[in-house]
């Protein structure tokens, strides 16, 4: 990098929330992907929740004048100032996964974290048939997650007879859910089910259900990443996962960046399917796969 | 005659198992020297830490100028005029001596923000330390300076301050005779300005040349107080350790074997061409003023500091010790002079302070036998005459002289056949003293060689079989035990300094 | 702590890391042609400002050999507090009063806890500031629930983006309280108590000075400007963030001691701390503008900040 | 260091922190019905074996006036290392023995590095261990790239699911190496020396101490013990987790200092060390199963250790 750019050649910023989630590898290597395609440069840097670090690189796009901008900003109203910069300086900005409020977006791409808690809300529901104990591991400290947390909430409350009997905090890594969840387990030894606000909690979950051979409980994940799925498959105490497709949202990033500077319209915001799966919807798509 | 400047009545301290002090009444005049005089752990540095606010005294009373006080903090005594010298050095070393001087006395006025005059506090550093006839450079973190430059420094700070009551706690024990009649003068003039004088040390002829009343103390108990006029040393030694105390240097002559040890031109820092030969069963003495580079050829020697060029022989084989390690491998030993810096490991208690050196011989297996490293640990104890209420406590809670006993047992415990002593017996009491000297007898006698430093010469005159002495880095003569006195070590002492200052 | 004039030759020489962060300007001037100019330079000492300001706070405390682990709860819980009393229906000048006061407020006060604690009871640095480090930031979540503080009065996110002439504020701020900070510790009482306590506190005591009292005080300077940096950290992010300044302690601490200052005390200067935490910005300043992957960047930082203290001690043999 | 037998009364009273320890525990069984159980104890044991075991290695480092920030990332590295090489197509015994042969070589490969850089470039650990948890940690990703480490051999899980008798496995470890630790610190040449060397590193040279060779050894163990811990937390989690022991560092000093160890050398034991780990586990475990919010528990963990540490320092006036 760093030498004189040929024609038609573009270089992007990417300011990532973090890189050791593999919800944002998977992202990431959809970016990375579609963008060999487009023969555009990336630029990925990573704030590791840190908002002041995030607009310090936003800052440093700016001055090395890239093409454009993708942001998952790590907090939706705080990186407003650093966008705001890149507005300032002529620069298209992009959010991916989470939105921004303030300042101006070119496009916003993503799936709907509230939506992807509800689906695992409903379909813990449906599994207890609208009665039993639930924890959460949780992660309070990332917005996505609270949305996520909030969406599942609202789902359950429309079941009187499930309650949430324990909020306890994972951070997100699967060795610390597995000792959150392991204490979730010793205090309620009539628990039905957790809730893993992302795939290493859901895991550590799992860990810690297998350790105490807990018969009965009940997981569901979030992100629907390789080992979560193959944990599904082998029919674990894991049943089902919110699938984001985080690739697909790193490469229709791409793609509405491409259509962005080819001068084509793009619309201020592009969905990327939520959905939710379990055993039978893989094996399913296992089997197309093969067909 | 008028009430006392200070009057110290009843005074008790006890710490877990000792009772430091035990109902001490002391006084003092204006424009008096009393000095304080006592055995290794007799409480006399307790009492002027409590003096000083250092400390807090379980019981007793404090009145000055007949008034009653109470000393709660360093603050209050410096408040109170009371200026202290204390025993083991209170310098930062991360601060010049400058600094270090005027410390705890910048001016005072808006508050901590007070904006500080640096010029003026080297003016003021170099006024008082050319009080002392010393030409330090103000400028050098105190951290670099050897022991007894530190000892100046802390002269120094004490003096900088207008105090009524100024207490020395063994101001003397590194220092040789050219800093002490400085020192001595310094303390006559502020007699006559009025100030009252508290001086402590072991090296009695100092009491008698400057004292004017001087009370012993035993165990924590006064033993006595009494004018020095009609004091002889015989008597205050009697008072000092409860017995006769016969012949103050018990040298005994041993005739020395095969050379152990051939130094030739050596060369390192500041030393030049230093070159002298050692046999067993040797005292060789090392005399020299303040700086005259006698610990750092020692240190050389022990492989704690590299050599430029020259050669050492140790038992006729090559000996450049890259490491102390190496050195103690080979036999060879060094007691620094500054024990709580370069000797103690004041966390630990007695006992591994004394078998640190050789745990070696001490290790069964894996593990240390500790019932046989105890044993050893007593022995010394005992031998050396440490007062402690047992081998376990931590060395931090000894008292200054039984410190350097401990660091001299481990030194003791190596079985090594070439030790060097630097200033052995700083700080050590007459009678302990005697049984050091018995020591290296005992020492030498097994056919060890012995380098000792002193700055004490009549320790040196009395213990030493040959004497050299150093000046500016060069070996200036050795004197055979026969034709030493004071008066041909001091001319040796002093032979190059004028040149040397000049040319420099 | 010598502090006759410093030229630039002194400097390198006297304060070691200096001769490292020349050379690490100079290759990045070389490898990128975005790094050497006016625009990225002012940049970089914007984004250091925020640590900086703290790491001067910093260098004070473990000047006295203690530790302030709290600063980076003290920046998020500073930053809610300032921002929640904004949003209170206040008149305006009294709202930003009250704001950036009750932000300040917060940070002496922290400091002064920390500071009683050491000093009363004799608790070790390091846990006192762990243990508030973790009481604050529970605390900024509590208060905020987790979520931003947001929708503040329009003219907040200016103060972190004003410009004095060309210089942006927080970096005139950083120079302002380096320069105070350099003064007090080299020129004042205060400064020469610092010194001295941190390199012996026993023999500070003995001369009379009030080690506690300086101990209290050097705290509460840390606390305030962790304080200060909090709230142009919010300014800047236009928001109060429970979870701002995580980690910020050890990448402060990572400063002030690149920077020359020892962990064990009495050792130290503000303008190595400024090598140091220059050092540290640029470093990562530089490796975003020559494309080093992010993970490939932590390697980078960790090598490089090995090499530059090991020049320093190298040269000084 | 005094280490006749052990008895519970002597190690309240010497190890002060001890009685803070007990006073927990009756509490949390008075406040939780699910906490005085058998299987509860033991899980709390196995929660805690983890950073316990390093925490041993790091009392070592602490006793000699050192400090190590790397533990976390060798925790890391060494478990996707062992799961990496798990992976590989070799036969079974011997994918064992060369998985958890990386791994450990790793860990005593990063400490020798730790320890010729403190001793032989005379950098502060702090730098030192600093680089190197940058450094790993970035490897870790690098290797990964991201990713976990997983579908490993069927047994792999097993080694920290194991029980001998009723003991689980690391826990079998942590009291193994504890009761190693005790007997070395307190028995043996080294252990002297630690103390030696991190009491005055000057004076036990000069005492013929090689303290660099000493300074090395602990900074050996401690990466040792950190990738025995790496390895056990990658067969609980059964996959090589590159995110795995963040901020461990913080965790192990705390439990470290809390158990009475000094920060700046000399002062300390093992049997405090296990104390502090304790009381730091069971309090994270009291409070979950008590239910209590987990903004709300950062603040009680806070609070708690305050209070403990400070029950020790009243009660040894
Ligand atoms: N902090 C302490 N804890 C326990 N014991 C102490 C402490 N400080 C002093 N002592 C004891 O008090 C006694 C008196 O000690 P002090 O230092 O006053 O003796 P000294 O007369 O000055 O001896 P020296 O001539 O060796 O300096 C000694 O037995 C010493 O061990
Ligand atoms: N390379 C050097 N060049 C110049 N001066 C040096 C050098 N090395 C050491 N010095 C100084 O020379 C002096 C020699 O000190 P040393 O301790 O050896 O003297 P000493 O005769 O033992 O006197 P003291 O009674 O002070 O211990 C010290 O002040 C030391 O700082
Ligand atoms: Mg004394
Ligand atoms: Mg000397």
């Amino acid at each position: 990098s760093g030498g004189a750019k040929g024609e038609g050649e573009k270089t992007i910023g990417v300011a990532l929330l973090t890189r050791g989630h593999v919800f944002y590898r998977d992202l990431e290597a959809g970016l990375r992907s579609e963008a060999q395609k487009k023969k555009y440069d990336l630029v990925i840097t990573s704030a590791e929740f840190d908002l002041g670090k995030q607009i310090s690189q936003i800052e440093d796009f700016v001055t090395r004048k890239v093409d454009a901008i993708i942001v998952c900003p790590v907090d939706s109203r705080g990186i407003g100032p650093g966008i705001r910069k890149a507005n300032d300086a002529g620069i298209p900005v992009f959010t991916a996964d989470i939105t921004a409020t303030e300042g101006a977006v070119v496009s916003h791409i993503a799936s709907d974290n509230i939506a992807g808690g509800r689906l695992a809300g409903e379909y813990l529901a449906k599994a207890l048939h609208g009665k039993g104990k639930v924890a959460i591991i949780n992660h309070p400290a990332v917005t996505s997650v609270l949305d996520r947390v909030q969406g599942f909430k609202e789902a359950l409350s429309a079941h009187p007879h499930i309650s949430i009997v324990a909020d306890v905090n994972g951070q997100g890594v699967r060795d610390k859910a597995l000792q959150a969840a392991t204490d979730v387990l010793q205090a309620h030894t009539d628990l039905d089910a957790i809730f893993g606000i992302n795939d290493d909690s859901a895991l550590g979950a799992l860990d810690a259900v297998e350790q105490f051979r807990r018969e009965g409980v009940i997981i569901v994940g979030y992100d629907a990443t390789p080992p979560a799925a193959d944990a599904i498959l082998r029919a674990t105490a894991l049943k089902a996962d919110v699938v984001q497709y985080p690739t697909v949202i790193g490469t229709t990033t791409i793609q509405t960046i491409a259509d962005f500077f080819s001068g084509r319209e793009v619309p201020p915001i592009v969905p990327v399917q939520v959905g939710i799966i379990d055993k039978t919807a893989l094996e399913k798509t296992a089997n197309q796969g093969a067909n | 005659m008028a009430s006392p400047l200070l009057a110290m009545t009843g005074i008790v301290k006890e710490y877990p198992g000792v009772r430091a002090l035990d109902r001490v009444d002391f006084d003092l005049y204006a424009g008096e020297v009393h000095c304080l005089v006592g055995e290794n752990g007799a409480g006399k540095s307790t009492l002027m830490k409590i003096l000083g606010g250092a400390v807090q005294m379980d019981g007793g009373t404090i009145a000055i100028d007949g008034r009653q006080t109470v000393i709660n903090s360093p603050v209050d005594a410096q408040r109170l005029g009371i200026g202290v010298i204390y025993q083991d050095f209170r310098l930062v070393d991360e601060l010049n001596v400058a600094e270090n001087i005027v410390l705890g006395q910048e001016p005072a006025g808006y508050g901590f923000l007070t904006a500080l005059d640096r010029k003026a506090e080297h003016r003021r550093a170099r006024e008082v330390l050319a009080l002392l006839g010393e030409s330090l450079d103000t400028r050098v973190s105190a951290g670099f300076l050897s022991a007894a430059k530190r000892q100046i420094v802390e002269i120094a700070k004490a003096l900088s301050r207008n105090v009524r009551i100024l207490v020395m706690d063994e101001p003397s024990a590194s220092l040789s005779d050219h800093e002490l009649n400085n020192l001595f003068a310094i303390i006559r003039r502020l007699k006559s300005e009025g100030v009252g004088v508290i001086y402590i040390s072991h090296r009695l002829e100092e009491i008698f040349s400057i004292g004017d009343r001087v009370t012993i103390l035993r165990d924590g108990s006064r033993v006595e107080t009494g004018a020095v006029q009609g004091m002889d040393r015989r008597t205050l030694i009697r008072l000092m350790v409860g017995r006769e105390l016969e012949q103050e240097f018990p040298k005994e002559d041993c005739t020395p074997g095969r050379e152990i040890l051939r130094v030739e031109n050596l060369k390192a820092g500041m030393l030049k061409d230093i070159s002298f030969s050692l046999r067993e069963g040797e005292i060789f003495g090392i005399a020299g003023l303040v700086g005259a580079g006698r610990s750092e050829l020692a240190h050389v020697l022990f492989g704690a500091r590299s050599r430029d060029s020259g050669s050492v022989q140790l038992n006729g084989e090559d000996f450049d010790p890259q490491s102390p390690g190496e050195a103690i491998e080979a036999g060879c030993g060094l007691l620094s002079e500054d024990r709580n810096r370069y000797g103690l490991i004041l966390q630990m208690n007695i006992r591994e302070n004394v078998t640190l050196s050789n745990l070696r011989e001490l290790v069964r297996g894996l593990v240390v036998d500790r019932r046989s490293e105890r044993t050893v640990a007593e022995r010394f104890a005992g031998q050396l005459k440490i007062k402690a209420p047992s081998v376990e406590v931590s060395v931090e809670t000894l008292s200054g002289g039984n410190r350097q006993k401990v660091i001299l047992a481990r030194w003791l415990f190596t079985r090594s056949k070439l030790l060097i002593f630097d200033e052995p017996t700083a700080g050590i009491d007459v009678g302990a003293k005697r049984e050091i000297y018995l020591l290296m007898n005992d020492l030498v006698r097994r056919g060890i060689g012995v380098i000792m430093i002193s700055s004490d010469l009549s320790e040196l005159l009395g213990m030493c079989d040959r004497i050299a002495v150093m000046c500016n880095g060069r070996i200036t003569g050795i004197l055979q035990r026969q034709e030493a006195t004071q008066e041909a070590i001091l001319s040796l002492a002093t032979q190059f300094a004028e040149a040397e200052d000049y040319a420099g | 702590m010598p502090a006759e004039r410093p030229t630039l030759s002194r400097v390198l020489s006297e304060y070691g890391i200096g001769a490292a962060f020349v050379l690490e300007l100079t290759l990045f001037s070389v490898l990128s042609p975005h790094f050497a100019t006016v625009d990225n330079l002012l940049n970089v000492t914007l984004q250091t400002s925020i640590t900086a300001i703290i790491a001067v706070g910093m260098t004070f405390v473990i000047l006295t050999a203690g530790i302030d682990l709290s600063v980076g709860s003290i920046v998020a819980l500073s930053g809610v507090l300032t921002t929640v009393v904004l949003r209170a229906d206040l008149p305006v000048p009294l709202a930003y009063a009250a704001g950036l006061g009750a932000g300040l407020l917060f940070g002496v006060l922290s400091g002064t806890a920390a500071g009683i604690f050491v000093t009363k009871f004799r608790i070790t640095p390091f846990i006192v500031t762990l243990a508030l480090m973790t009481i604050w930031r529970g605390t900024a979540f509590v208060i905020t629930e987790g979520r931003p503080v947001w929708e503040l009065p329009e003219g907040f996110s200016e103060i972190a983006r004003a410009r004095v002439s060309f210089l942006p504020l927080p970096t005139l701020i950083m120079i302002v309280v380096f320069a105070l900070a350099h003064f007090v510790l080299t020129r004042t009482k205060f400064g020469r108590y610092v010194y001295a306590v941190g390199g012996n506190s026993e023999a500070a005591r003995l001369a009379g000075i009030r080690t506690d009292r300086v101990l209290i005080q050097v705290y509460v300077l840390s606390g305030l400007l962790s304080a200060l940096s909090g709230i142009l950290l919010a300014s800047r992010v236009n928001s109060g963030q429970p979870n701002a300044g995580l980690m910020y302690e050890l990448d402060v601490i990572a400063a002030v001691v690149v920077g020359g200052t020892s962990l064990f005390g009495g050792r130290g200067t503000v303008i190595g701390t400024l090598i140091g935490s220059l050092l540290i910005g640029v470093l990562r300043n530089g490796l975003n503008l020559m494309n080093v992957e992010s993970y490939v960047q932590q390697v980078v930082v960790g090598v490089v900040i090995l090499l530059a203290v090991m020049m320093d001690r190298l040269r000084k043999r």
